[in-house]
């Protein structure tokens, strides 16, 4: 028995609890049949976003206005964890890029016009989501973004292009993050939400560049993607221009405590998974669960995912209980988190032998889809930079 | 961390703090030099209340409670010396908490009050030199006779041994074995047959007074039994996992202390022509220490919560000494690095911070100890 | 410029040099350009051992009366390190599992018939080769190997399945360990050259049940493979009845060997691809090259490299020079540089950022090829029962 | 390891290995306890002709070359303490040697002779107190003066610095920088304006003298340089890059002596019920130990190797000092934890050995100097 906060109260309600009990039981016998399929075709189907969208479970921690729940970030939590469950990294990625990271700063900062254009269907899953930010040449340094929109009347046009898009294929509006002012590095960023399909065969210049083909996240489609003179109204401005760095400062934060907690689950799957296995796996006459040094090693794997669990609840909390996002501490909690996960599951297929390096384990699975965490969404090293920031002052 | 404690009990942290840095700090270096810190420094400690806080009122305690024992013991890291940590909180933590909880009411009366004045020391004797981590195989013997229990045996590494005025002995009825059959007896120091034969030379820890303890046919007093007969072994395991909740806490607050020197150090040093701090290495290894310090901090939190809350807390508890001991060791050590050629010089104290806390990993069960003891609750 | 040994005079002749230049020719012209094909197929052609026998590269190590060229070990090094060049961990795994792990112990101590048989046209390519030893139920412990060989006059009859098997789906031979006496554990393998097309259409009673897919080594074939009353020959049983474990033990140091040594040139290419790229790629205004972590550890990672070179090389000399094989050094060397090679490709994708994650990249397929090595071919776990047995005494 | 040495070097070393069992290691304990080893040590050293190894015979010495000291550091690392090792390798192993080939004739045959007898001893003096692993930036200054130069400044760190008979010290000509333009001059100890301000306590390395020398307006004679002008610091780079490879050397040395400890000990120590050495845990990190030992060997042998040709040897004897130092601090962290609360008294050497490695990650150019080393050779 591997000790679990999960269900802890000073955590989670019973409303809470009753959320993470239906999602369960919806994943368990609505996607769990399907993602080896799903894994192959190398995407989940859209209808996915639908059916979780018309169940509640993409609106949890939204206001009820936007069509959500009004919830907590917990509810966001729950939605990270339940769908990890499903073993699929992909899946996990690919609705949390729609409902959390695409979503978020059009709900806080987009006008209403957007909120009913955009967020209500998307919370339904009608419409699919997608954040925008990484291009070829510039990843965790935004800084040097280069897309550009240049405003023309009631218009903005865009050019350029983004890569590692994921969602990028199919999504209808991409909340992305262009340079409106050149000059000007981190003071010269805005957010839009662009929409691919304003024209009738897609918005006009814009182009799904190539569907890049990764280690892992199987079931979640990642676009490189091209804008060529895009020309878009003026509304899908979000917020005011030149104020995207302060945006990405404010809102993004949410998206790596998301991280985080996605992160732990993997992590706790690997380890369930794991004991399982090695009470089931006997060589030279004893069970791998009887050898001191996978006993061992399973314990400091525990500690390390009990450690990595609590501080990412009490972040959680803290997030919750701030105006201002506590940086540090989500900065802290992402890069341990998806070190630590990416370190059990590595371990953990290292125990499974030969087994663990067949396609069609789990853990082999979870090994690629989980070595991406410490890359995406603020890489260790970035997350250091940031802390030592913070901490050195 | 901050939302951890009470304001009372942050309070008492700002009272102990001023009190450390005014007058125990500064005499560190001296003790340590000697490996001779004064007996009479648990009276200064006394004066200040600090030997009173898991102490009822009626004994002449405070009974503030075990965080504001962790808050108390945040402000005595700053000694900067782990043996005068391992002193007071032998005594103070475990030894005279353990009297007032299990002891007989005459016992409690003769030995608290002067516990809590500073008047006696404590100590606390389970490892024999053939029984470490291991105490279901210890062999210090007892056995009954009359009015009295008759003890026989050797304990060793007994933190404040040398100087303690009574002793805790955990010791095996005849012919019980394993976990079963122990009894928790008070010996004073007074008994005949009781001797210190040795002080033990340590690699840190110094003015904690390490000593062997020899047990030649003592006459205990059969009052003299803390909780029941037999069970000695059950009663203390509360109070060995709150001794794995304070080591982990103390932990993080020694990685703690060494990284604030050391970010203090490298601002100061040049080298190559820069202060050591603008190397991103340096920048990075000190993100890296912040982080383990700031999660090891979120599971000692949830731990000490469910301790407290009598909650299923051994996996925490286990957790949070494994993890927190075997990080700040790895933290100090990066921390003597970033210190150079002047963290291997006994000018500053970053070496002592580095040498006394290799203890953690060992003491208070080893790192090797409390992995087992993870890998049965797997086994549940 | 990452210093090397590879051309060093105390380890390398003229003659290998001249075998290492032809070698590196022809994997640059003719198998680099079809490496990518080849991993989507999830096989390189089988035309590969042919052109590579017919050319000689195959028999560097193996007696002139057997076909090779008669040199030493140092020419297999060779073969390792240069088909590690392609870039394709299953072409050296596929190619190597034939040429050394499969043939040598036929050509060890098989008799002159089976060397006419088998050796000779495998050195040229015309057979290929494979050894096959795991089972679903014993993998790095061979005591619990459950195949059995019965004898049966001038045959054996051959009941139960292999898997993991390098080139199980297209062998000719599989040099294969089974029991011959199931009550005597280590004392009752025996190991014969098991024909996979005595029959038309195959050996009557042996399938291949799977074609295994795997995380990595994608240009290469895997084979679960059953085999239900197969009756062979007599003439194929390798050596003497029961004597297998100690042939194991005698023979198959070489193949642990040619794995550090294959590992280490992995390590070498991700290192050498990852500098190239730090000295291309720009962030936060600079090359990746001039900041100071992935410089430190850039050499911290040579620092390993050059360390398991070194360990490997020289217990190469060790091999070649001692009557009974180093097994604590030989152990020593796989152990080290299986998990150096691992820990360095992994570090390198990092450094890769979002494009090490891509499908496409050079370390992509390098650390998930890489992952591998610590599990097959003696896992690390079993190289420290093996070494802490022979040091502690 | 073992086809690494010749006949006569292993020879030297059976010598020397009974030499320091019989000799040395006895004493051991009371020079580490006090901190002082009689000077006299020299002379016993010199008696058994191990100071004359790297020596030409006309002085005196055996000219048994580098492998042959390796060979003796391998006897000399029994006596369990570093502090033994570094002031007879500091002597011996590089500062005699740097005089037999860089001092003008009348200096060598003033300073070698009684230096292979034991009866001067010798320093180098490098590292300042703001310029450690970043020599380009010392400031000990010389300027000319007729026959003489005038040395001021101040060096740090210097092990034998406190009973040194002469140093050598790399000072920098006015109006010069980085690595440009330095000297390279034998200050004895008489010269007036020469004095040891103070002896510098150190974690470990304790009898080998580590002081701070102070220069004030010293006046040596112009003989007294070693090499040319200006080329001070070009003219040791040789001589660092051998002290990298001792020292490499010399960590794996010490490693392997603690491994040796520990399995005795945990051969011999039970737990539990059987002896530490037959739970698996204990003979897996013994295996990685012990491949960790095996593995440095092989690097250091090429290093040297190539060192020995005058082949391309830096990027091999840098990865050597960082791999080897680092490998050597942790397999002596893990024999320490396998020592259990025995390996943190005194009562074992395995304590000394631990911390006394601690300095060989930061001294003779710390792990992050050996990074930088091997980065820029990445960026030829």
């Amino acid at each position: 028995m591997i000790p679990s906060l999960t269900d802890d109260p000073q955590y989670f309600s019973e409303e809470h609890r009753e959320f993470r009990r239906q999602l369960r039981k919806y994943v368990e016998n609505e996607i769990v049949p399907h993602v080896d399929e799903w894994e192959k075709a190398g995407m989940f189907p859209s209808d996915l976003f639908k059916e979780l969208g018309k169940r509640g479970f993409l609106g949890g921690r939204y206001p009820v206005e936007h069509g959500g729940s009004g919830g907590d970030y917990f509810f966001l939590c729950i939605l990270a964890e339940e769908l990890g469950r499903c073993r699929s990294g992909g899946v996990s990625m690919g609705v949390l890029a729609h409902t959390e990271f695409g979503l978020n700063i059009i709900s806080k900062i987009g006008s209403p016009e957007l909120i009913e254009e955009i967020v209500k269907p998307a919370l339904l899953g009608e419409k699919i989501c997608a954040i925008c930010v990484s291009e070829p040449d510039a990843g965790s340094d935004v800084a040097g973004i280069k897309t550009t929109a240049k405003r023309d009347g009631d218009y903005y046009v865009i050019n350029g292009s983004k890569t590692f898009i994921t969602n990028g294929t199919r999504a209808d509006y991409l909340t992305m993050a262009v340079k409106t002012d050149l000059a000007k590095g981190h003071h010269g960023i805005s957010f839009f939400a662009f929409p691919t399909k304003l024209d009738p065969g897609g918005t006009k210049g814009f182009h799904v560049s190539k569907s890049l083909k990764k280690i892992g996240m199987h079931s979640s489609d990642t676009g490189l993607l091209s804008f060529d003179n895009c020309r878009i109204p003026r509304k899908y401005l979000l917020g005011e221009e030149n104020k995207g760095f302060y945006y990405i400062m404010k809102n993004f934060q949410g998206e790596r405590l998301a991280a985080a907690v996605m992160s732990n689950m993997r992590g706790r799957i690997g380890l369930e998974d794991t004991w399982k296995y090695m009470g089931e796996r006997q060589i030279f006459g004893k069970f791998q669960k009887q050898f001191q040094v996978l006993r061992h090693l399973m314990a400091d794997m525990v500690a390390r995912q009990l450690a990595s669990e609590c501080m990412s609840y009490q972040t959680v909390k803290l997030y919750m209980n701030t105006s201002e996002p506590p940086t540090k501490e989500i900065s802290m909690a992402k890069m341990y988190a998806t070190e630590t996960c990416q370190w059990i599951n590595d371990r953990c297929l290292q125990i499974h032998g030969g087994m663990g390096y067949i396609d069609e384990t789990y853990i082999s699975r979870s090994w690629r889809d989980s070595r991406l965490s410490t890359i995406g969404g603020g890489a260790t090293e970035v997350m250091k930079e940031v802390i030592s920031k913070l901490v050195m002052k | 961390m901050e939302d951890f404690y009470s304001a009372e009990e942050k309070l008492l942290r700002e009272q102990a703090t001023k009190f450390i840095l005014e007058k125990v700090r500064p005499r560190v270096e001296e003790w340590e030099k000697t490996g001779e810190m004064p007996k009479s420094i648990f009276k200064e400690f006394a004066a200040q209340g600090f030997l009173g806080i898991l102490v009822p009122e009626e004994y002449g305690g405070s009974n503030a409670g075990p965080k504001a024992f962790l808050a108390f013991s945040d402000a005595f890291e700053l000694s900067t010396s782990a043996g005068v940590g391992a002193a007071i909180a032998m005594h103070a933590g475990i030894v005279t908490r353990l009297v007032a909880e299990l002891a007989s009411d005459p016992i409690k009366k003769k030995i608290i009050p002067p516990s809590v004045k500073g008047d006696i020391v404590g100590a606390l004797g389970l490892t024999e030199p053939n029984a470490g981590s291991d105490l279901a195989s210890l062999t210090t013997n007892v056995r009954r006779e009359g009015d009295y229990y008759v003890l026989n045996g050797t304990k060793t590494f007994i933190t404040n041994g040398c100087w303690c005025d009574y002793v805790l002995v955990l010791c095996r009825q005849e012919g019980t074995k394993g976990y079963e059959g122990m009894n928790l007896l008070l010996v004073e120091r007074n008994s005949p047959g009781f001797s210190v034969s040795r002080r033990i030379e340590t690699l840190g820890w110094r003015p904690s007074q390490t000593g062997e303890l020899v047990f030649e046919n003592v006459r205990v007093p059969a009052g003299n039994i803390l909780g029941k007969e037999g069970k000695g072994f059950q009663q203390i395991m509360r109070a060995l996992e709150w001794e794995r909740l304070m080591m982990a806490h103390q932990s993080l607050r020694k990685a703690e202390i060494a990284l604030d020197m050391t970010m203090k150090f490298v601002a100061e040093r040049e080298q190559f022509g820069k202060p050591i701090a603008a190397f991103q290495n340096t920048r990075h290894v000190i993100a890296e220490c912040a982080t383990r310090i700031e999660v090891g901090r979120a599971l000692v939190k949830e731990a000490v919560k469910r301790h407290l809350a009598h909650e299923e807390s051994e996996a925490f508890a286990a957790s949070a000494k494994l993890l927190c001991c075997e990080d700040a060791q790895w933290i100090l050590d990066r921390c003597l690095q970033l210190h150079g050629g002047y963290g291997y010089t006994m000018e500053f104290p970053i070496q002592r911070l580095w040498r006394d806390h290799r203890l953690f990993t060992i003491g208070g069960g080893t790192s090797e100890v409390q992995r087992e003891i993870l890998a049965r609750i797997l086994d549940r």
